[in-house]
């Protein structure tokens, strides 16, 4: 479904990484990794088309993404270092723009029923500025609760997060890859999923080898 | 399609109606600009009605121009502008939808406010008439020139004065014929020209805009 | 008195409209600000009365459900 | 000595601030309503017709009230912000935010009557006038400690940044007014000018007295209102509230 | 005790300069409203020298304001406020320190540029020489009073017009004299007593402003 | 030497914690931990006097830290959430700001020093904003390499960090207890220091106040 070959990224005068591919099928994972300033942000970018990647090309359904634009964007759903929640919005009214904004239909049970997976009922009418760190964090992982398209790209989802709530997380991300779709994260904590395949690409010197898969 | 543009619309309503501030602040800051005025050049009122349309719409232009850094910066600084140039429909339609809730909020208490602000300065009813309505139609095309501007200058360093750098050039022809109208309505020449050149420009703005603004921001998550 | 007709009165000599449109405006401010008030505290009452039962009947449900078990 | 600063203190708390209050209010109404009738009786039904500006001068009774009252309310409002500041009294934030708004009607019903007034007398609304000017300036002073209070929701935070707001406010307000009145008459002199205050009648003189004082019971009584309902609100997890409200019951 | 100011304004400085469109669009933003002006109103010499005053002054006073909300804005955000809370030195003399690095990007370009844009408006040498006077005198009052509205309104919503609202009618005394001062000038009067008056009002402003502004900033952090 | 008595904190209408009482000596560190949103940082934000506590009291050597006032402060080393770092400045001149911010005397080389030691060198001139997240937070913490001061209160120091960075930061920690030092900081993480004695303190009930997590 997804593939990516001979990605290169290139920062001011920095080659971050080179040559690296990869294929992902239904029901898997790959799990980015690498030290700090490795690249894994502007991979986890260049798979969504937000940056263009300085050589080499990223592939859904055999196509290029570039072509395909709206196509590839209605599949997937990307959640990235910022929350993208609006501070001075409740985390329901968040959910339920964040929802239109991708045009989904999602009523508000089951918003406030995603919100309460998550661990914030009683908070879901509290205006985001006043959550702490991990609930501004769950609020935006909230998405995912509902969330039906194929393709996740997950940048450090699990920062700031207490351990109940990443467990959790996985629990989503498996139930996901069980469903049938496909995920890329990143994370500095060692990731469990319950189901569905891990995969791992190291990105940098740390291991040295682009693309062990 | 619409629906989309509907949501964004009701999306910035509701945030623009929660922090109300907002739009009190900006017609005050146009109240306070318009008031300012006098107390600088002096109260003979010959020479404040001789002013009022020059004024009046340099500080509507002011005020928009004010409001503008915020309407990208939020959005892209918590991430939502990103969800958005990620969605499954053209950013322009959502631009365009962001466009007409920044003139609700923005243009509209503007247009509402300034025949009052025209009796501070003394203006006959027809310049109130036509002030207000050459503001109606000239407002649009304010926020639709902004918005391109505040594209161009979002998360670039400095973005708020340089964006003021960017867009005033742009809205020096809206301001003259829409200063022009009332002018004209004064002096006893007809406004229609002027109102007619004006709304060709809003048109322009409200439909031409989105495109490159969309452009642009699409530059600015790169 | 001062006046020989509830017209002339009205009137004002001719400055009716002044003389009226600041005290209808007055008086109506003033005597709506209170209104307001009075309706914005039956209703503040209304809503903490609300939350105070619905307080109440959570807290009797606590406390039949976990008997001999403090809050924690 | 400290009995009764204790004193002092203990009806500056919420709890016996509240029923006090409730006990006052009606009073204020009562005194309020007796000036109101009394001087507005003077002014318009026993005052006699000013030489030079016909009847429209009964605005006077109107206009001259609400324009002290607006001055004074932003000095007493003050003056609850600093005592806030220096003694974290809970109860001064919040007469300060009741009185706020009150003040705000007060300058903008200046206002208003004053270009009532001004049309028929100087045949226009509005001019730059010092006084005019001034007055203006104090409604936006009002509106902005209003908005700054309303954008902020922790009301203790709120009251802090109000009160820092209003003394430098007050440090200005003589400033602002100085300032305007110089900028006027420095320039040679409006083509309008002020038509000087009617000598005035010994009724007149009463008529506004009796109105001026029937607008400070109405501020009283109205500020005590709001307070009220400001006290119930912030303080509505308090005990002496909750025991209000099981007595509601 | 100097050398945390010392260290607050060189620190400061250097973010301006690395960021340069700070100064300059403060600047273009001065340049275009005198020159919007013009348009707005009519180029007839002899209107223009009577306004030019007026006109220079609720510039500056614009441009000033504009660049207020960044005072704190981003210190506040990205947490460097906080370590400036708990830094070992009243948080007044930390507050000084932005404020002379304010006047130094934000007020002292504008009265360089003042003369070069009173002669658009055919100002008389004196004139030009009072005008320059005046805001060099008159633009540390606008700092210091701008910084106090700009740290109530931090963390606040709709912080940058809501800023503005609350510092507009603080400045009128300040446009009061200085556009008086140059009025008096042109005038023939002199302009010594409005001068030493704005000379009060900028000692006031620097010396007594930073301390309700620290307050402000304590609470905003709360 | 830090000494927390009764600590009461309210936000809105809800009572985060009440009667958190601690004593901490020379040599040791006190790990806060809780749930999401269980007040960790609101509690921290007590301790360095930013915030005022609804009821309770904190002493530093005895006395109430609001008397204290500038003394206090003068030995304490605060890390917030946010970095404090600005995105315009290199981090060798977020580095010297930082010191000079706080009375330090720090010399170029000296901070250079700290750069290299957080795995920044190579990127000491870089601008920050072009920094991953992960070397953001690397140049916050790169303040902690030659403080001295004795109280530090770090809000979530491993936050972004690759598990190299989490073991240098760790180090650091263990080395200013060591020296005599004090330290309060929170982490969902697991935290391991090489020396002092580690105590823990747990905000709030994880599972009555949060429903299924
Ligand atoms: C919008 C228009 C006006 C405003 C904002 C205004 C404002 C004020 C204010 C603030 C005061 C109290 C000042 C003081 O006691 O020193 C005042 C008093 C007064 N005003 Fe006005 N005024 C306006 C129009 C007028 C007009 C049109 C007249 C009469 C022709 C007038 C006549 C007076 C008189 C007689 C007093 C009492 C003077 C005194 O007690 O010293 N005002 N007004
Ligand atoms: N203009 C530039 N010049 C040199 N290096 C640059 C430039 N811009 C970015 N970089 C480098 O590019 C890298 C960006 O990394 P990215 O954000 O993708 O890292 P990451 O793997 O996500 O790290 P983290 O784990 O910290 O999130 C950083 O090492 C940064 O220093
Ligand atoms: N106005 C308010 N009304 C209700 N609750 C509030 C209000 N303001 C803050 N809170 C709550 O106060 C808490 C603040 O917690 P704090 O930031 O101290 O948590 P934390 O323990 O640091 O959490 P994290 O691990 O996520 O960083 C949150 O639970 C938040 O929901
Ligand atoms: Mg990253
Ligand atoms: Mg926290």
């Amino acid at each position: 479904m997804l593939e990516a070959s001979n990605l290169e990224c290139v920062r001011g005068e920095r080659r971050l990484f080179a040559g690296v591919s990869f294929r992902l099928a239904c029901g898997e994972m790959l799990q980015v990794q690498g030290a700090n300033g490795s690249g894994k942000t502007s991979l986890l970018r260049m798979l969504c088309g937000l940056t263009p990647a300085a050589a080499g090309e990223v592939c859904w359904r055999g196509q290029p993404i570039g072509k395909l634009g709206e196509e590839f964007r209605g599949e997937l759903c990307y959640l990235g270092h910022h929350n993208a929640i609006k501070e001075e919005l409740s985390p329901l009214e968040n959910l339920l723009a964040a929802a239109a904004l991708a045009q989904e239909s999602l009523d508000e049970d089951a918003a406030l029923d995603a919100l309460e997976q998550v661990g914030l009922h009683g908070r879901a009418d509290l205006a985001c500025r006043y959550l702490s760190q991990g609930q501004k964090r769950r609020t935006a992982l909230a998405r995912l609760v509902h969330e039906k398209r194929p393709l996740w790209v997950l940048d450090e989802p699990y920062v700031a997060l207490d351990p109940a709530a990443v467990e959790l997380v996985s629990g989503l991300v498996g139930a996901h890859l069980q469903r049938g779709g496909l995920a890329v994260l990143t994370s500095h904590q060692a990731v469990s999923v319950t189901a569905g395949a891990l995969r791992e690409l190291w990105l940098g010197t740390a291991a040295a080898s682009y693309g062990r898969i | 399609m619409l629906i989309s543009i509907r949501a964004v619309i009701g999306r910035d309503l509701r945030l623009a109606m929660r922090r109300q501030a907002d739009i009190l602040a900006a017609m005050f800051f146009f109240i306070i600009v318009v008031s300012l005025f006098p107390l600088g050049v002096g109260p003979e009122p010959e020479q404040l009605r001789k002013l009022a349309p020059g004024v009046l719409w340099v500080a509507a232009l002011l005020a928009t121009m004010l409001s503008l850094p915020r309407l990208f910066a939020d959005d892209h600084r918590d991430g939502t502008l990103e969800q958005m140039a990620l969605a499954p429909q053209p950013l322009g339609l959502m631009v365009l939808g962001k466009l007409i809730a920044h003139w609700l909020v923005a243009g509209l208490p503007l247009v509402l406010l300034a025949p009052v602000l025209g009796i501070q300065f003394d203006l006959s009813g027809d310049g109130l008439a036509v002030l207000t309505l050459s503001l109606l139609i000239g407002t649009p095309a304010l926020s639709g020139i902004g918005a391109i501007g505040a594209a161009l200058t979002l998360g670039v360093r400095g973005g708020g004065v340089l964006l003021s750098v960017l867009v005033l050039p742009l809205y020096i022809p809206v301001l003259i014929f829409g200063a022009g109208a009332v002018d004209a309505t004064l002096t006893g020449l007809g406004p229609q020209a002027h109102l007619s050149l004006l709304g060709a420009m809003a048109l322009g703005g409200v439909f031409f805009a989105p495109w490159p603004t969309a452009a642009a921001l699409r530059v600015a998550l790169e | 008195m001062h006046w020989n007709s509830l017209a002339e009165f009205l009137a004002m000599g001719n400055h009716g409209f002044y003389v009226w449109g600041s005290v209808l405006v007055m008086a109506a401010s003033m005597l709506a600000e209170p209104m307001l008030l009075r309706r914005s505290r039956s209703r503040l009452l209304a809503r903490l009365l609300r939350q105070y039962r619905a307080e109440q009947t959570e807290a009797r449900r606590q406390r039949a459900a976990n008997p001999g078990r403090s809050r924690d | 000595m400290t009995n009764r600063v204790i004193n002092w203190f203990r009806y500056a708390s919420p709890q016996t601030f509240y029923p006090l209050a409730g006990k006052l209010i009606p009073c204020f109404w009562t005194l309020a309503g007796i000036f109101a009738v009394v001087g507005l009786g003077i002014g318009f039904l026993l005052a006699p017709t000013d030489a030079q500006q016909g009847e429209g001068y009964r605005i006077i009774f109107l206009h001259v009230p609400a324009s002290w009252m607006s001055m004074f309310i932003y000095l007493v409002m003050a003056f609850w912000a600093a005592i806030g500041l220096a003694f974290h009294t809970r109860l001064s934030g919040m007469m300060a935010s009741a009185l706020a708004p009150t003040g705000a009607l007060f300058a903008f019903l200046s206002l208003w009557t004053g270009a009532l007034w001004g049309k028929p007398m100087w045949g226009t609304w509005w001019v730059w006038d010092a006084r005019l000017t001034s007055e203006l300036i104090l409604l936006f002073l009002y509106i902005g400690f209003i908005a700054l209070q309303a954008a902020i929701d922790d009301p203790r935070r709120a009251d802090r940044a109000g009160a820092i707001l209003a003394l430098v406010g007050v440090v200005n307000v003589p400033i602002i007014y100085f300032s305007v009145k110089w900028w006027n008459t420095l320039h040679q002199g409006a083509s309008v000018s002020l038509g000087k205050a009617p000598s005035m009648a010994a009724q007149m003189l009463w008529g506004m007295l009796f109105c001026a004082l029937a607008c400070w019971m109405y501020s009283i009584a109205i500020a005590l209102m709001r307070v009220r309902n400001i006290m119930l609100e912030r303080e509505r997890h308090t005990e002496w509230v909750r025991a209000l409200l099981a007595q509601a019951e």
